[in-house]
């Protein structure tokens, strides 16, 4: 019997803070022993727990794409106690982890259709795992247009930046990079998301939309994702909640019956207007 | 070689009176027992219970709180509230079975050198008399 | 097939398995308090007329559990799991309502994705001996959810009370192993009939009274509803019920750590504790008594359902007894019923 | 009779619409026992009761209700700790109307279970005797045999403030010098009264059903849940429920009312008011105070005096 509890080790070979708040740092893993990568096979939008021994878990989704072999990527925002050792761990150093965890985005489902991808702040984290798998070029011809909406309260906090620029040299896509308030040296567009969802007014004709970022930025972004007609069962979310275990049994994750952990925490709009709204 | 046991005692002083009078011991080069590891708190009435209750838990031999005399508080009154929570703690604890003298307070002014020393050695000696501590410490599963 | 242990041998029985087996049954623990515990002498074993406070869950889920040390090697961290049981147990003189929870933690532990080893291997090393609950209380309810106060389910071994002696029943193969004890004797007619009359007795007494047909359903439309204002108004949000629950298994897991070693343990939880679901942020999908009560009986009558096709209460009644605001979860199910 | 007093009261104040909310007691589901009753409408009064069994303090429920105006029924110990708790401004002075009612001192139900063999099943109360029913039995016990610990050696059983009382003020007198539980305990030696101590914190489960059932335990986050710093662990090491007992008794030192509502709330039936009765007997002793008798003085850990006791500091 496989014990779901036990971390694998992992090496810390990389690490820098994302955003000038220095209230993001990723974190790039490398396995450690060769089963231990072996064993790991993951999609975009699932998560694992992080050890910082001593302090505890905590869950964080996986940045890096499936098709990134031989690491993963983790972008940590820090908040309590585990995420502040972890701002501190230093390269070459050890972590703890469990995973991978969680359902996933539903990759086959996105196949041969368009995708909208809308994210803001740090929630950006899977949607990144999401867009470098399609674009790995024997995955690209898997869907077709992509359209990438993301949005940062201010330029420094914009993660991923120069893949960012790179996204947005790209032909076979298309990047619309938004901050609510600008500075000197920002040229791009200045707004909130569901405002310049609007402006954007991508097509939902055949199209797959996947939202992440701030509850508040959900709740005003799914208004104008029904305004441009998107159906509730093609628009997914990636929730959080507190999580300790992340295999179902312990209870606190849950949405009515199914648990974020275990069940999701990828879930249509069509799936949560049935469970009860406990946000 | 015999290891012979020593008190560990965690001494907490006050900034303004206790700390000072335990350095003007030293610059005075007055000695005192070396058991004691000082924790410098703004004021004795800085003292939450849970500070020393956590040190007997985590297996000091003794705990000592000293500060300024009465009316000498930095902070006017801090060591007049402390002191009630000092009484009232001490009490209980005694009450629920933590032999008396475990927990220990003094009133040490930066310039009572030789009171400190003083002190340190009575309360040093009382520990030892009392043995390890064995109550309430929390053993390493 | 029926034995039966004469009373006056009962604590040579009681050594006699601790020489194989580690022994779990109810110890007294104050004047009419029993919990579930590894007994180390045969005299510790409780009377076994008190059901105890802590249910038997407790001896394949304790409530405070190490699941791994760890300890810093260099720049290593070496993990060693807990996770194996060394000898095999017993659980002696569970009530049918205790067993019949295990096996909803069953469901659980054992689960579809993930199994939990640490559950899963004490339930394997164990031989139940399940006992027969001839005296029931008026808060038991055990037969309106579908047990009973003589249910053999999930026993191996089950024992009725004859007052001088027990009636001993072999149910399973690992029952069987058992079958050659030497404290056992063969069961008399007389006894078979002593036994049936008090098994009918105890039946009567606990009648299927409550009705839980269709009540998750009826749950299904009733998340919104003021009833769980009501239901929480008396609540003062301690944890009695849910760790006095025989089927609540959530937990938590922490670190305990004393320099560069320690273990990560596992804890119950409830979902009454404020502090439960609270994120770090400070953010709570449930904020208030409102939305924690209603957590845990959506959980125990329409998510638990939903998931694995039972109700997850067992009718044993502890939180009736022992509601420091006297909620009695009876009435609850009568008032939801009701709509 | 103070039940129909009671009743008629409620029923004015609602329909006078002079409250939101009554919060009383009203009958529980089991013989013994009564469980909190929270009445908005008139018609439903009729749900009050006051017997010998009302041993819930119900002001531990205040915190529950922030903005309605609330009747709240109380005993001696409830409303010193409504005292209590306005001296620590936890709510608004017009929020409340007591309904005083002089208490004739609750009877502990696990007492009296522990007193007759087999399960009750009905009790009634006729003057000072119990009538104890079971399947097959009927007893006359002594309610005064079947007291709570704190109510023996309660001195307060007339509310110290209520707007209005039911029924006669009673003579105020303690049945026993001291508190049943610390009988003899001092001329015990310190390890014996350790041994009692861990023995009975032993058996913890950490449920936190004393802290919940305590009005002046409303910390939004308790000392022992705190993360940063953490205190304590969560699992069951001796050490930890004791640091969880010593901290939870001693952070009531003159804030207790001596009402019980933490030993009553225990499943474990742990002994608990031991402990804050010695608190209470401590800042008795030391500083002349009282909880919630003297709605003007403050509690005695917020102030000092500078001619407090300090023989014990070197």
């Amino acid at each position: 019997m496989k014990n779901p509890y036990l971390p694998i080790p992992m090496m810390v070979k990389k690490a820098f803070m994302e955003t000038t708040d220095r209230m993001l740092r990723t974190l790039e893993l490398t396995f450690q022993k060769e089963e231990d990568q072996k064993a790991f096979e993951f999609i975009p939008g699932q998560f694992c727990e992080l050890s910082s021994f001593g302090k505890g878990e905590a869950p964080f989704g996986i940045a890096s794409s499936p098709t990134e072999n031989g690491s993963l990527k983790f972008t940590i925002n820090r908040a309590g106690m585990v995420t502040t050792t972890l701002h501190h761990i230093e390269e070459g150093e050890e972590v703890g982890i469990r995973g991978p965890l969680g359902n996933g985005y539903p990759i086959d489902l996105f196949k041969g259709h368009n995708l909208l991808v809308v994210g803001g702040g740090f929630a950006f984290t899977t949607l990144r795992s999401l867009i470098a798998y399609f674009l790995e070029p024997e995955h690209r011809s898997l869907i077709r247009e992509i359209t990438v909406l993301y949005g940062a309260r201010m330029p420094g906090l914009l993660l991923y930046k120069e893949e960012l620029q790179e996204w947005s040299k790209r032909d076979d896509m298309k990047v619309v990079v938004t901050v609510d308030v600008g500075d000197q040296g920002w040229k791009g567009t200045v707004g909130l998301v569901p405002n310049v969802l609007k402006e954007v007014a991508p097509s939902s004709e055949d199209t797959y939309a996947v939202v992440c970022g701030p509850p508040i930025m959900i709740r005003f972004t799914l208004p104008q994702l029904k305004a441009l007609q998107f159906p509730d069962e093609r628009i997914y979310t990636s929730l959080e909640r507190r999580m300790k275990c992340g295999v179902g049994k312990c209870g606190r994750c849950n949405i009515g019956h199914l648990y974020v952990c275990k069940d999701g925490p990828v879930f249509s709009l069509e799936q949560l207007n049935i469970l009860p709204k406990e946000g | 070689m015999e290891m012979v046991w020593e008190p560990k005692i965690l001494a907490f002083l006050c900034n303004w009176c206790s700390y000072a009078g335990a350095d003007l011991a030293g610059t005075s080069r007055i000695q005192y027992p070396p058991n004691i590891r000082v924790i410098r708190v703004p004021c004795s009435g800085r003292i939450n219970p849970l500070f020393i209750l956590k040190a007997l838990q985590n297996g000091v031999d003794g705990v000592l709180v000293s500060g300024c005399h009465p009316g000498d508080c930095h902070y006017l009154s801090g060591n007049y509230v402390g002191r009630r929570k000092s009484a009232t703690l001490k009490r209980f604890i005694e009450f629920l079975g933590l032999e008396e003298g475990r927990v220990q307070f003094s009133w040490v002014s930066a310039a009572e050198g030789g009171k400190f020393s003083q002190v340190v050695h009575e309360v040093t000696e009382e520990v030892k008399k009392l043995g390890p501590a064995k109550r309430f410490v929390k053993k390493s599963s | 097939m029926t034995l039966k242990l004469d009373k006056k041998d009962f604590h040579s029985f009681l050594q006699n398995l601790m020489n194989d087996y580690e022994l779990f049954a109810p110890v007294q623990v104050a004047e009419g308090v029993a919990v579930y515990k590894k007994i180390e002498h045969p005299l510790e074993a409780a009377r076994f007329s008190l059901n105890p406070q802590k249910p038997a869950k407790e001896v394949f889920f304790p409530q405070s559990e190490t699941m791994f040390r760890y300890g810093k090697v260099g720049v290593k961290t070496e993990v060693t799991s807990t996770e194996k049981v060394e000898r095999k147990r017993i659980l002696l003189g569970a009530r049918p309502c205790d067993l019949q929870a295990v096996s909803l933690l069953d469901e659980i532990f054992q689960g579809r994705e993930y199994s939990d080893p640490y559950y899963i291997n004490k339930r394997q090393a164990t031989t139940v001996i399940g006992m027969g609950c001839s005296q029931p209380l008026s808060t038991c309810f055990c037969s309106s959810m579908e047990g009973g106060p003589f249910s053999r389910n999930h026993s191996d071994i089950f024992l009725i009370d004859l007052g001088e002696a027990y009636l001993v029943e072999v149910l399973t193969e690992k029952g069987k192993a058992f079958e050659k004890n030497p404290f056992f004797k063969k069961a008399t007619q007389k006894d078979l009939k002593a036994a049936k009359s008090i098994e009918k007795n105890a039946s009567n007494q606990v009648g299927a009274i409550l009705s839980l047909e269709g009540i998750e359903r009826k749950l299904d439309q009733m998340i919104e509803s003021p009833f769980w204002d009501r239901v929480q108004e008396r609540c003062i949000g301690c944890r009695v019920c849910t760790y006095l629950c025989p089927t609540c298994h959530c937990f938590d897991i922490a670190d305990e750590t004393l320099t560069t070693k320690g273990q990560r343990v596992r804890n119950w939880d409830s979902c009454l504790s404020s502090l439960y679901s609270q994120e770090t942020s400070g953010h709570n999908p449930r904020p208030t008594n409102r939305e924690r009560t209603r957590q845990r009986l959506m959980h125990k009558f329409n998510y638990f359902p939903k998931n694995v096709g039972r109700i997850a209460c067992v009718g044993c009644g502890r939180c009736v007894l022992y509601c420091p605001a006297d909620l009695d979860i009876r009435e609850t199910i009568k008032e939801i019923q009701k709509g | 009779m103070i039940q129909e007093k009671l009743r008629q009261k409620a029923r004015e104040l609602l329909e006078s619409k002079a409250v939101d909310l009554v919060i009383g007691f009203g009958e529980g589901s089991l013989p013994l026992r009564v469980s909190p009753v929270f009445i908005r409408n008139p018609h439903e009064v009729d749900r009050l009761v006051w017997n010998s069994f009302c041993r819930q303090n119900l002001s531990t429920y205040l915190h529950k209700f922030k903005s309605l105006k609330i009747g709240l029924v109380v005993k001696g110990c409830d409303s010193r700790s409504v005292v209590a708790l306005s001296l620590e401004k936890r709510f608004k002075p017009d929020q409340l109307f007591l309904i005083g009612v002089p208490c004739q001192r609750m009877v502990d139900h696990r007492r009296v279970k522990r007193a007759v063999q087999g399960e009750i099943l009905h009790v009634s109360e006729q003057g000072d005797e119990l009538i104890v029913e079971g399947k097959d039995f009927k007893t006359r016990l002594n309610r005064k045999d079947f007291l709570y610990p704190s109510c023996q050696v309660c001195v307060h059983r007339n509310p110290v403030r209520a707007d209005l009382l039911m029924g006669e003020v009673v003579e105020e007198f303690s049945l026993l010098e001291t508190h049943p539980d610390m009988k003899g305990f001092l001329n015990k030696g310190v390890e014996e009264r350790w041994d009692y101590f861990e023995k009975e914190t032993g058996r913890c489960i950490r449920c936190y059903a004393c802290r919940e059932a305590c009005p002046m335990c409303y910390c939004p986050e308790c000392f022992v849940d705190n993360s940063n710093p953490k205190w304590m662990e969560q699992g069951l090491s001796p050490s930890d429920l004791e640091f969880y007992h010593i901290v939870r008794a001693y952070h009531q030192t003159g804030r207790c009312t001596a009402c019980g509502a933490c030993e009553r709330a225990c499943p474990m039936e742990i002994r608990l008011t031991y402990m804050t009765e010695k608190l209470n007997q401590d800042v008795k002793e030391l500083f002349g105070f009282e909880t919630g008798v003297d709605p003007q003085a403050s509690s005695p850990l917020s102030t000092f005096d500078v001619e407090d006791q300090q023989e014990f500091i070197k």
